[in-house]
């Protein structure tokens, strides 16, 4: 299926993972060295602290917050010294917690007893991610062959979960393999995740783990009537991406939208805190069998998508080695990219095809996750149907992996029922029409589609050398990704990067990093 | 208590619905008002005009999105027919004519006045049939004659009777100008004149017939797009049990 | 761009032409000694006899109805005989036939000068169509390049030639290079050609010599306005093809759909009476430049289209030989052929790639005629719009050159306007979008696309080894094209059919022969 | 004389209107009945369901195409502009502004509240601006600020009361559950607020923003879909000129 047909320079392809490396070697070694705020209340969620004030402000920022100047200890002691002085069993610490005491008001006893209890709360929860990891595993064997290739994704964003169920499950009905819930608007900003079951999100719903849980039963049901495993999708991204790893690791979410710029780019997030939230967010996903969904779509919303491809390309480079220097393999790395070209380019179609095609064999083993057209697409939903159906062709002829189905209303609304069904039967007739055309079609030596590859692949190359001169903060400072500017200490969340203390410790941390092999 | 039922975009009751239409004037600010305009005119609330296009200088198309609050009471509605029959197989059509009516039965079927389109009829009559459904000539027990496209009523009428046909199947796949209802209108009127409406049961047949409108033109039964055969088969032969035309 | 993918074995195609030749020579020596009461009336308008009775019955019908058993010498001579005898012109004489004069009551005077004149009056009416001829020559190739590629054929069905004028101007103002009239139903069964403007047709507008010339001065203006040539079509085609024939040529029509077995099979015409007119038509299209449309789209409306493929190639072969035997040139031949397989079949659109490139490599230099999805098509525009769109994508990825636009309601009604606007619109996406890909993609050798390829080859090679062995006429008769079978003293006409006689005389035919190079 | 328009199928007047939706019913004869009952009930007539899908067990989705005799009065009908007027062009604003107003005017624009959509604003501002039309920050005479999306409605009018705009854009993108709407108000009731409505030629924009819409708002002219940079500077100084705010 992946076989070559682009004939791409091998060294070029080796040259641009050495310049990643080199490019993200001085990130990872400032990420070794920090924390966030996130980054402790996502180690708080696995040692299974839960609940929330009575306005709303979860146990984590609760205990995080009142850390303050400790946070450099970590915050996992602090609780597990709470729970050994106060004797309370967790449910009822965090109770307290949520009424208003504060853990940090009590003195550090024994830390080594206290560490080693902070790894026994860690090891229950990492029990029960294995145990959901094992039953993915265990679905997906049973249910083999009977997904879709590539597997169709399919959002819903109601604002109401209850409604997002309805619309989820009539999806997977249709054939969607991927449900993503999105999320509401500005969730990203915020520095906390909101608690329980929600109704009222705008243009999307709250990613909570109560609602993960509720899309979680509702998926499973139809998974067992169709015989089909239905992946449940949500966003590890913004304020909060380690976080809501955490809950898609405990709710068995299986990928998550977890990007390495993302934020700092399209949400204004700052640079430092978002390169240490990644990293860990991206542990556990590793470690929970969690495939990501990075977002190299979004640079053609912004810039276009035929004179910019290069740094969607550099940005896969960049966000593979990111996902590497986690634990993530290769299988779990759905590295994004977007059918974004004008459509009034001659050959624009075949460009496309050539750049999907160079992805799939640059990264053969990585799931990639093909966006469809969506800044083209226009109120005309006949011409809309029609661009999603050559983005449907080129992504079953280039062998592409997840597959988010474009919707005819892409430019009105957020997708209606009917929208959605239209697409779902629309991509199958085209997938079904061409099942074997990857294996079918060869590519012209030296034709335009060889030659926008390899014109691509140099640009890329050339792109993350002069990356490489100037260091990857400094070009986003420039702004050489998606035409947009950040500087190193602006953005959202700034105030939330901790370095870490001497005596840092996180059974967390320490348990991915070992069981990861990243030590 | 009445259930009201309407669109629904992606929420219960939200009303919502998809138009395309041409309007015969020139494309721009003031059409685009107008396509707005004519939406409310029909009663639709919030009518947005979301694609303008040129087609000539003088014909502009639209696509529009809008609600409506108007639904309609879901008790009162009923089906051109019953959702739960289902009809019998080939093996339990022959099985019923051998115990209820006790003898081959004639059916004879064709596709009448400048209607060329025999893929419909056939699909119900030929041996091979549509769909992996078999059609009536390969029924053990009915003798099933298929005279083809462009058949005059008249020469379906004597056909039927010489051969003393139990049913007659009409086609119709053309409806411009409403040639459908023209034509089985006339081949009803003409058995009507002879006197032989009682003789023969009538089904009439095609993509845009409705059992509804065959009915109100004074056929027995009308069946639309995605009939098989054993649909039809099981409703003639019902009836003749139940009417004893043994 | 139609350079070799296939591999077909020549000596297959060299095979399949040899018996082509076999299968027709019976049949056109059977042609040689016939002629037909519209073959004569064709001569007639030819020699420029024109206008109608009071009741609509048309001159050339009433001069050959008064002939009856002389026919068997050509009306033409009667004719001139006439005119000779009365010293009227021409159209004094066409209005008093009109109004009830039998010209078979004159006698036959010198039979040499009679045929003199007749010869002349041809050759007045030959001169028109060479002006025309030269006329349409000249705008092709002032406007070369400007044709979109293939063209883009639209049909019109209003039934008022008044309406198909505004939408033909439309549908070419959008891109549509090719404009068809559909003919109101049945008109194929009439005898006679009906006269004047006409304005209540069904499902169609009649053709008549004023439609024609009404609609040519409407295409020819937006010629002008585009700076392209618009291709007008028309059908002769059932009782009158010739008629039909003769009169696109003096109106300037510039493609005909034109059949070889058409009227038997689809329409209940008398075989002897088809092969007749069709050889006769073929000679004026072959004269006047017209490019004909052949019908094999029509065999998959009723039998299966993936079944069925092999009676397609088959009827090509068997056209194109009739074709030859006219006097008309590769590149008039616009074989017909149609995406018609049904869409659930797995690989159903390699299917149609892998037929469509076929045909492409055995006639290289034809223009082929591609015909949409049609008996597919359902209530379901959304999933229609996507077949055509994929019809599209395969027609402009085997180069195709006449493509005749799929509708999206092509199940419901006859085209609206906006049904035409949406297929212009999404044609024209399609295939700036995939420009270059005949050129760009190679297929691998023996994979689906090249075997179905073979396979098709195949069967038509056997089926016309059985066609050769059983006679053709023998073969429609057993219903081995389109599952129809048709007797060969059956169907409509078969009364029009009439020897010639020893002395048959037709100075049209002479001529067509000559300039034909057919002696 | 009134010019009533009504939709144009294949023939004037014919009304001929496509339709699509949703139902909440299971698929099935009777919801087939109830989607042309429902076309009837909004005042079409000749409904015909041609397409039935269903969703799930309980939605079915439908395609009809049907005919309606209601039209709207053409010579009622006025644009959201006037389509005759034509945009100048740059270097005809420059020549304008230097010449009607002699001085740089200052134009400061935003993507507002929780709206991250920065491409349209970016479209009419940044120097490259969109389709080959420069933005205004290309412009001479134009003094441009673009803050781009995300900004507080309180934010941006400081910021145009420290910069002493002459032209304030506010972006809106999103629309759903009026959040555009809520916005743009809001803005307006700050201004207003602050008496100093008067100070600022106001313009809002997005893909759904109407002239009408914004001025019922408030604003002084809102720009939809397909706007370039010249048609709001168009606006902007001959407002200014008008205006005689030099
Ligand atoms: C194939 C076809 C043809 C073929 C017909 C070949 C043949 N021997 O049948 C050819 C090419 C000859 C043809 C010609 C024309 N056609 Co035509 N054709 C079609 C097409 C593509 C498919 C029809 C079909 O075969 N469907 C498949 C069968 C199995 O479905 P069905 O007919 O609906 O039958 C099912 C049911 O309805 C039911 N049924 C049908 N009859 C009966 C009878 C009984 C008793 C019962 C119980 C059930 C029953 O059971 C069947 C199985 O489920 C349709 C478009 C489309 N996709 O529908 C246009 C279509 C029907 N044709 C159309 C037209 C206008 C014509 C022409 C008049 C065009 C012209 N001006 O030249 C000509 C002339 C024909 C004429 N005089 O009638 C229009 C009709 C528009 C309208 N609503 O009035 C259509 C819709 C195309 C279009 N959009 O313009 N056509
Ligand atoms: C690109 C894009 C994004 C990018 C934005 C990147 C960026 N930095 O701008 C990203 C991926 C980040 C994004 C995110 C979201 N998006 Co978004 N996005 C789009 C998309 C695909 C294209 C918009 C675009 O760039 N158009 C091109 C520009 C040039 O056109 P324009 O904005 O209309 O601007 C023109 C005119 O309107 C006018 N104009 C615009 N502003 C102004 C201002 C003034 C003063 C003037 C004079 C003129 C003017 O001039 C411009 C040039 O002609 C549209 C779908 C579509 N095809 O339209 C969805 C769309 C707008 N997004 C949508 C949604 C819901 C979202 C999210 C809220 C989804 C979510 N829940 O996460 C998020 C969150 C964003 C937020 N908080 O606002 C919906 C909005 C639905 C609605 N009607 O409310 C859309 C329609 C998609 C959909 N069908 O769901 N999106
Ligand atoms: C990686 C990533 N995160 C998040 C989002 C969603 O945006 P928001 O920041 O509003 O959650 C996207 C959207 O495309 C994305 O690609
Ligand atoms: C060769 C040929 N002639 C004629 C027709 C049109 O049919 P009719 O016989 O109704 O004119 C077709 C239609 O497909 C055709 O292919």
């Amino acid at each position: 299926m992946t076989h070559n047909k682009l004939n791409l320079p091998g060294e070029k392809i080796d040259r641009a993972r050495e310049l990643a490396k080199n490019i993200c070697a001085p990130v990872l070694d400032f990420i070794d060295v920090h924390t966030t705020v996130t980054v402790e209340r996502a180690t708080l969620r696995l040692l299974g602290v839960d609940g929330v004030s009575s306005v709303g402000v979860p146990v984590p920022n609760l205990i995080v917050d009142a850390l303050s100047d400790k946070l450099g200890e970590g915050a996992a002691i602090w609780y597990s010294n709470a729970l050994l002085q106060t004797g309370l069993d967790q449910s009822e610490l965090d109770k307290r917690i949520a009424r208003g005491f504060n853990i940090a008001s009590l003195p550090m006893g024994d830390r080594a007893r206290a560490q080693e209890y902070a790894t026994r709360l860690a090891q229950r929860q990492f029990a029960r991610i294995d145990a959901n990891r094992a039953y993915r595993e265990a679905r997906l064997e049973e249910y083999r062959g009977n997904s879709h290739s590539p597997l169709l994704y399919l959002i819903v964003a109601t604002g109401n979960i209850y409604e997002d169920v309805k619309q989820a499950q009539a999806a997977a009905l249709a054939g969607a393999d991927v449900i993503a819930v999105i999320r509401t608007t500005a969730q990203s900003l915020l520095d906390y995740v909101p608690f329980g079951s929600t109704t009222e999100g705008f243009g999307g719903t709250y990613a909570t783990q109560e609602n993960f849980r509720i899309m979680r039963r509702a998926l499973d049901e139809v998974m067992e009537r169709e015989k089909r495993y239905i992946y449940q999708t949500n966003y590890a991204s913004g304020l909060c991406m380690p976080e809501i790893a955490a809950m898609g690791a405990l709710e068995r979410l299986d990928m998550m939208l977890n990007d390495s710029m993302y934020g700092i780019l399209f949400r204004d997030i700052n640079m430092y805190r978002t390169f240490v939230d990644q990293r860990f967010s991206r542990m556990i996903n590793a470690y929970s069998g969690i495939i990501i969904n990075t977002g190299e779509d979004n640079y053609l919303t912004t810039s276009d998508g035929f004179e910019k491809a290069y740094t969607v390309l550099a940005s896969q480079f960049l966000n593979e080695r990111f996902a590497y220097a986690a634990g993530l393999r290769p299988w779990q790395m759905g590295l994004g990219h977007a059918f974004e070209m004008d459509p009034s380019i001659e050959n624009g179609v075949l460009y496309e095809l050539a750049q999907a095609q160079m992805a799939r064999e640059i990264f053969p083993e990585h799931p990639l996750k093909y966006m469809p057209p969506t800044k083209h697409m226009s109120g005309d939903i006949f011409r809309g149907l029609v661009m999603d159906s050559m983005f449907n062709f080129v992504s079953k002829a280039t062998g592409q992996d997840i597959h988010l189905l474009g919707m005819l209303t892409e430019a009105i609304h957020t997708p209606f029922m009917m929208d959605r069904h239209i697409a779902v039967e629309s991509a199958l007739y085209v997938m079904n029409g061409v099942a074997s055309i990857a294996d079918e079609i060869e590519f012209k030596p030296d034709g335009l589609i060889v030659r926008r590859a390899h014109d691509v692949l140099d640009r890329t190359v050339n792109f993350m050398e002069e990356i490489g001169r100037i260091g990857l903060m400094e070009s986003i400072e420039r702004a050489m990704f998606a035409d947009i500017s950040r500087s190193r200490t602006g953005g959202k969340g700034f105030e939330g990067l901790v370095e870490k203390g001497e005596n840092y410790f996180n059974p967390v941390e320490s348990t991915l990093t070992r069981s990861l092999g990243l030590a | 208590m009445a259930k009201i039922i309407k669109p629904y975009g992606d929420a219960m009751d939200d009303g919502k619905v998809q138009l395309s239409f041409t309007l015969p004037v020139p494309a721009g600010s003031r059409s685009m008002e107008a396509a707005r305009r004519i939406a409310l005119a029909w009663g639709f609330h919030e009518a947005e005009v979301v694609h303008m296009a040129p087609m000539s200088d003088e014909f502009t198309f639209f696509v529009v999105y809008a609600a409506t609050s108007r639904g309609i009471d879901w008790d009162t509605v009923e089906g051109d027919r019953d959702d739960g029959e289902k009809p019998m197989s080939m093996d339990e059509i022959n099985a019923f004519i051998r115990a209820r009516i006790g003898r081959k039965i004639v059916v004879i079927g064709a596709c009448t006045g400048f209607d060329a389109h025999t893929v419909g009829i056939d699909a119900i009559m030929n041996m091979k049939g549509y769909n992996h459904h078999y059609g009536l000539e390969r029924y053990e027990m009915i003798d099933a004659h298929n005279l083809g496209a462009q058949i005059p009523n008249e020469k379906l009428i004597e056909y039927a009777e010489t051969h003393r046909a139990d049913a007659i199947l009409v086609s119709q796949v053309v409806t411009q100008k409403d040639s459908h209802i023209h034509n089985l209108t006339e081949f009803m009127e003409l058995l009507e004149a002879k006197g032989e409406r009682g003789r023969f049961i009538c089904i009439a047949g095609g993509p845009r017939i409705s059992n509804k409108l065959a009915a109100k033109i004074g056929f027995d039964a009308g069946f639309g797009h995605g009939t098989y055969a054993e649909d039809v088969a099981t409703f003639i032969v019902k009836k003749m049990a139940q009417e004893r035309r043994t």
